[in-house]
């Protein structure tokens, strides 16, 4: 088929431009790994206080490093003009969302995932508290590539403030806060938590197609 | 009807009901005030610190009023191609902030007394201090974004996205609060108010709508204005 | 091919242009000459479908160009005044990354002679973004041979293309002219690449 | 298929993921929504000692007596079983005998709970102060307003 050539020359291109450039993952994890040392830092050495904050604290800097790389979803194609030429090659703008949004979370949130345990090594969160963090941060951090899709296609034509974009992840992020944490500390609800979370995944990417499809096209229109 | 739609007709009328609401609105805030301090009674329990109710109440109605036509209008101005919606857009969401800003300044002010402390992580207070920050967000789009054509469209789809969301966060901040801490307000029984005190309540809603209604009738008028002179 | 009936956009309620009629048969070879800004660009951008038209309306192969889209992007090369090529990766890497891109079937030495045509050759493994501006859009000219598409549209490609360059480009027009291929280009200076039409904007 | 079809089937795609996706949400929210226990739940479920939980009831008429300036002594109830609490902290300004609390803690022994923090639950009716007293006199007071 030739939409599955297509969509694989389309990764093999995401994999050059993010896997060449390999200090930018590296970056990311960096600055999550850096400003969790600045919170122990800041909170004291003492393992009581920290562990009673850390679950908090991993998900925050999650949260908060995902939001970095929210320039490199769509702005660099869109500057260079390969937006325009991958929907030339027959993707709709929302097939080019869905794609970018999975490549984000495979090039951005795939790293986090796997750096997830070393974090926890070092805030001493209790081991069988990692399988449902990783858990919750597998379906929570879908849902915030999705949101960063959707913000970063919001904030292209918008030279002045690009921050816009990430507060606009933060504000959606909430729930997905909400319950992620609260499924470390209540156990014994785990599978409905985590539908819960999966529940508001769904809505977000359902809706993340037809909206980010549609700040593509006014931008590139309009550019 | 059409007037809900088209600039001009919503001009002929503007200009026809804006003196009358203007009156309307002075003289319902004067009743509503003259009712809620000296013609209502204390409340039972927290005497007269209710009376922050009568300001509380209507402005968090009024701010998720907003919202919802807002929302309306974004999705008229995108699906049905209807103009109105983007110039209706820009010229309500300010209103809209304000409003809520007035909710969160005396629901904080409300919390003093009752909870002992300026801020609450209440439900409420949450859920409305986040429609707070997503009013913010709409009205820094249209500041940031030059390009009107586009800037009009992306912050409707931001009104939809937005208007999906804030009943999940609505919601999801309830259920965290019982988590959190038990729910100070219970939130599932509607307040059962009396007689006496609803009457200042209602002036008082009626009085807000009025205020805002010819607010927004100024603004929409100059936004069509600016639109039509200068074709940036 | 491409008829474009009495078309006329307005943009923010600013007419651009009005109606134009234009058609872009096959061995053509048609320039859009005009001052800056006086909608070049947003005609070839409404050729592409991606600007809603005022009035008028855009055929192709008869039938609207809106209904059957995929197959007019199909048969269409576009090369807006903007260099897709990725600046971080060497020139090797790009070409690779176009020919999965655009499935074409072109053989490494048929490109090989394109590159020392256009005097590229030797940077073959060096950074894109260590090239100067006009060897950048020389690259962006490969595409148009490894996409090997009927139509091309161009926006701008003689904008800092040294005469040398320029001839090379009036070259492969030619040689797509021969092969029933279309092009339509933009462009504000005045150039010796023959034209069958020229349409003033 | 046409493209009008194809975008026509997309639109219904994406409506049915968003009503599954609150469904799932609504179904899975309902369960444990009711998070604290009342008095008389707590023997059937099995607390066991210095595990916290919450409790929600009524705090019982004259059971509520102070110990020292921050440290005091209350039961809840909620008709149906009564539980003894000690608490030391200040108690919010609502809190009073006969009136709504939900109190946070652990069980220190088989029947004393030892609270940690106490929120006070402000039952919603807002009524006039001239007429609870009216009703004061009239004795209907409790029954009605309990």
């Amino acid at each position: 088929m030739i939409i599955l050539n297509k969509i694989i020359s389309f990764y093999y291109r995401e994999y050059k431009l993010n896997l060449s450039g390999f200090q930018d993952i590296l970056t990311n994890i960096i600055f999550f790994f850096v400003s969790i040392f600045i919170f122990i830092f800041s909170i004291g050495p003492d393992k009581e206080k920290i562990s009673t904050l850390s679950i908090g604290i991993v998900w925050t800097l999650l949260l908060l490093s995902s939001t970095l790389s929210l320039r490199k979803f769509y702005q660099d194609d869109f500057e260079n003009g390969s937006l325009l030429i991958m929907h030339l090659n027959g993707f709709s703008f929302g097939f080019i969302a869905i794609l970018k949004t999975f490549s984000h979370f495979l090039f951005v949130q795939v790293p986090f995932l796997l750096s997830i345990p070393i974090a926890c090594i070092i805030l001493n969160i209790a081991n069988d508290k990692i399988i449902y963090l990783v858990a919750s941060f597998a379906v929570g951090s879908l849902t915030l590539s999705c949101l960063g899709s959707i913000s970063s296609s919001m904030n292209l034509m918008n030279q002045r403030n690009f921050l816009l974009g990430s507060v606009i992840v933060m504000i959606f992020s909430i729930p997905i806060i909400i319950f992620s944490v609260s499924i470390i500390n209540i156990e014994e609800s785990f599978n409905s938590l985590i539908s819960i979370l999966f529940g508001i995944l769904l809505i977000v990417f359902a809706i993340n197609p037809w909206a980010s499809g549609l700040c593509l096209k006014l931008s590139i229109e309009n550019n | 009807m059409k007037f809900l739609v088209n600039p001009s007709k919503f001009n002929e009328l503007a200009d026809y009901i804006f003196k009358p609401v203007l009156i309307l609105s002075i003289l319902l805030f004067a009743l509503g005030l003259l009712f809620s301090f000296y013609l209502s009674p204390d409340d039972y329990q927290q005497g007269s610190t209710v009376r922050i109710m009568y300001v509380h109440v209507p402005s968090a109605w009024l701010a998720l009023l907003t919202y919802a036509i807002m929302t309306l209008y974004s999705i008229a101005a995108l699906a049905f191609r209807i103009p109105f919606g983007f110039i209706f857009n820009t010229a309500v969401a300010p209103i809209g902030a304000v409003f809520t800003l007035i909710c969160v300044i005396s629901g904080s002010l409300w919390g003093k007394p009752m909870w002992g402390t300026w801020w609450v992580w209440d439900a409420r207070l949450t859920s409305v201090a986040i429609l707070f920050i997503i009013y913010l967000i709409i009205i820094f789009m249209n500041l940031s974004i030059e390009n009107r054509n586009v800037r009009e469209k992306v912050v409707a789809i931001f009104i939809l996205v937005g208007s999906v969301n804030l009943p999940i966060v609505k919601f999801s901040v309830d259920w965290w609060n019982t988590l959190h801490q038990p729910a100070t307000i219970s939130k599932l029984s509607k307040p059962s108010i009396d007689p006496s005190m609803m009457t200042p309540l209602i002036i008082m809603t009626l009085a807000f709508i009025s205020i805002g209604l010819s607010i927004a009738i100024l603004r929409i008028k100059t936004e069509i204005i600016s639109r039509k002179s200068n074709l940036g | 091919m491409i008829l474009v009936k009495d078309l006329s956009i307005e943009r923010s309620n600013k007419k651009i242009f009005e109606n134009i009629n234009l058609a872009v048969g096959s061995g053509k070879i048609i320039l859009l000459k005009g001052k800056n800004g006086s909608g070049k660009t947003t005609l070839l951008k409404a050729m592409l479908n991606l600007i809603e038209p005022s009035a008028g309306a855009i055929y192709w192969k008869g039938k609207l160009l809106k209904k059957n889209l995929y197959n007019f992007f199909n048969n269409v090369t576009y090369i807006a005044d903007k260099t897709s090529s990725l600046g971080k990766l060497s020139v090797q890497e790009n070409i690779n990354i176009w020919k999965r891109i655009f499935l074409s079937n072109i053989s490494d030495s048929q490109i090989e002679n394109i590159l020392s045509t256009l005097k590229l050759d030797t940077y073959l493994f060096q950074k894109v973004n260590s090239l100067s501006f006009g060897e950048i859009k020389k690259l962006e000219f490969l595409r148009l041979i490894l996409e090997n598409k009927k139509i091309w549209i161009l926006d701008e490609p003689l904008s800092n293309l040294d005469s040398e360059s320029i001839e090379v480009l009036g070259q492969t027009f030619e040689d797509h002219r021969s092969k029933e291929g279309s092009i339509i280009f933009s462009s504000h200076q005045k150039s010796e690449i023959n034209v069958s039409e020229e349409i003033l904007l | 298929m046409s493209l009008r079809f194809q975008r026509l089937l997309l639109i219904l795609l994406t409506l049915a993921i968003i009503l599954s996706a609150v469904l799932l949400i609504l179904y899975n929210t309902r369960e444990n929504v009711s998070y604290f226990y009342t008095p008389s739940e707590i023997d059937k479920s099995n607390i066991t000692i210095n595990k916290i939980i919450r409790i929600g009831g009524f705090v019982e008429n004259d059971s509520f007596n102070k110990i020292s300036s921050s440290s005091f002594k209350f039961r809840i109830t909620d008709e149906k079983k009564s539980i003894v609490v000690t608490f030391n902290g200040i108690l919010p300004d609502l809190f009073r005998e006969g009136q709504g609390a939900v109190i946070e803690g652990a069980f220190v022994d088989k029947n004393i709970f030892n609270a940690t923090n106490v929120f006070a639950k402000h039952d919603e009716n807002y009524m006039p102060a001239s007429i609870k007293e009216d009703l004061k006199d009239t004795g209907y007071w409790n029954k009605k307003y309990k």
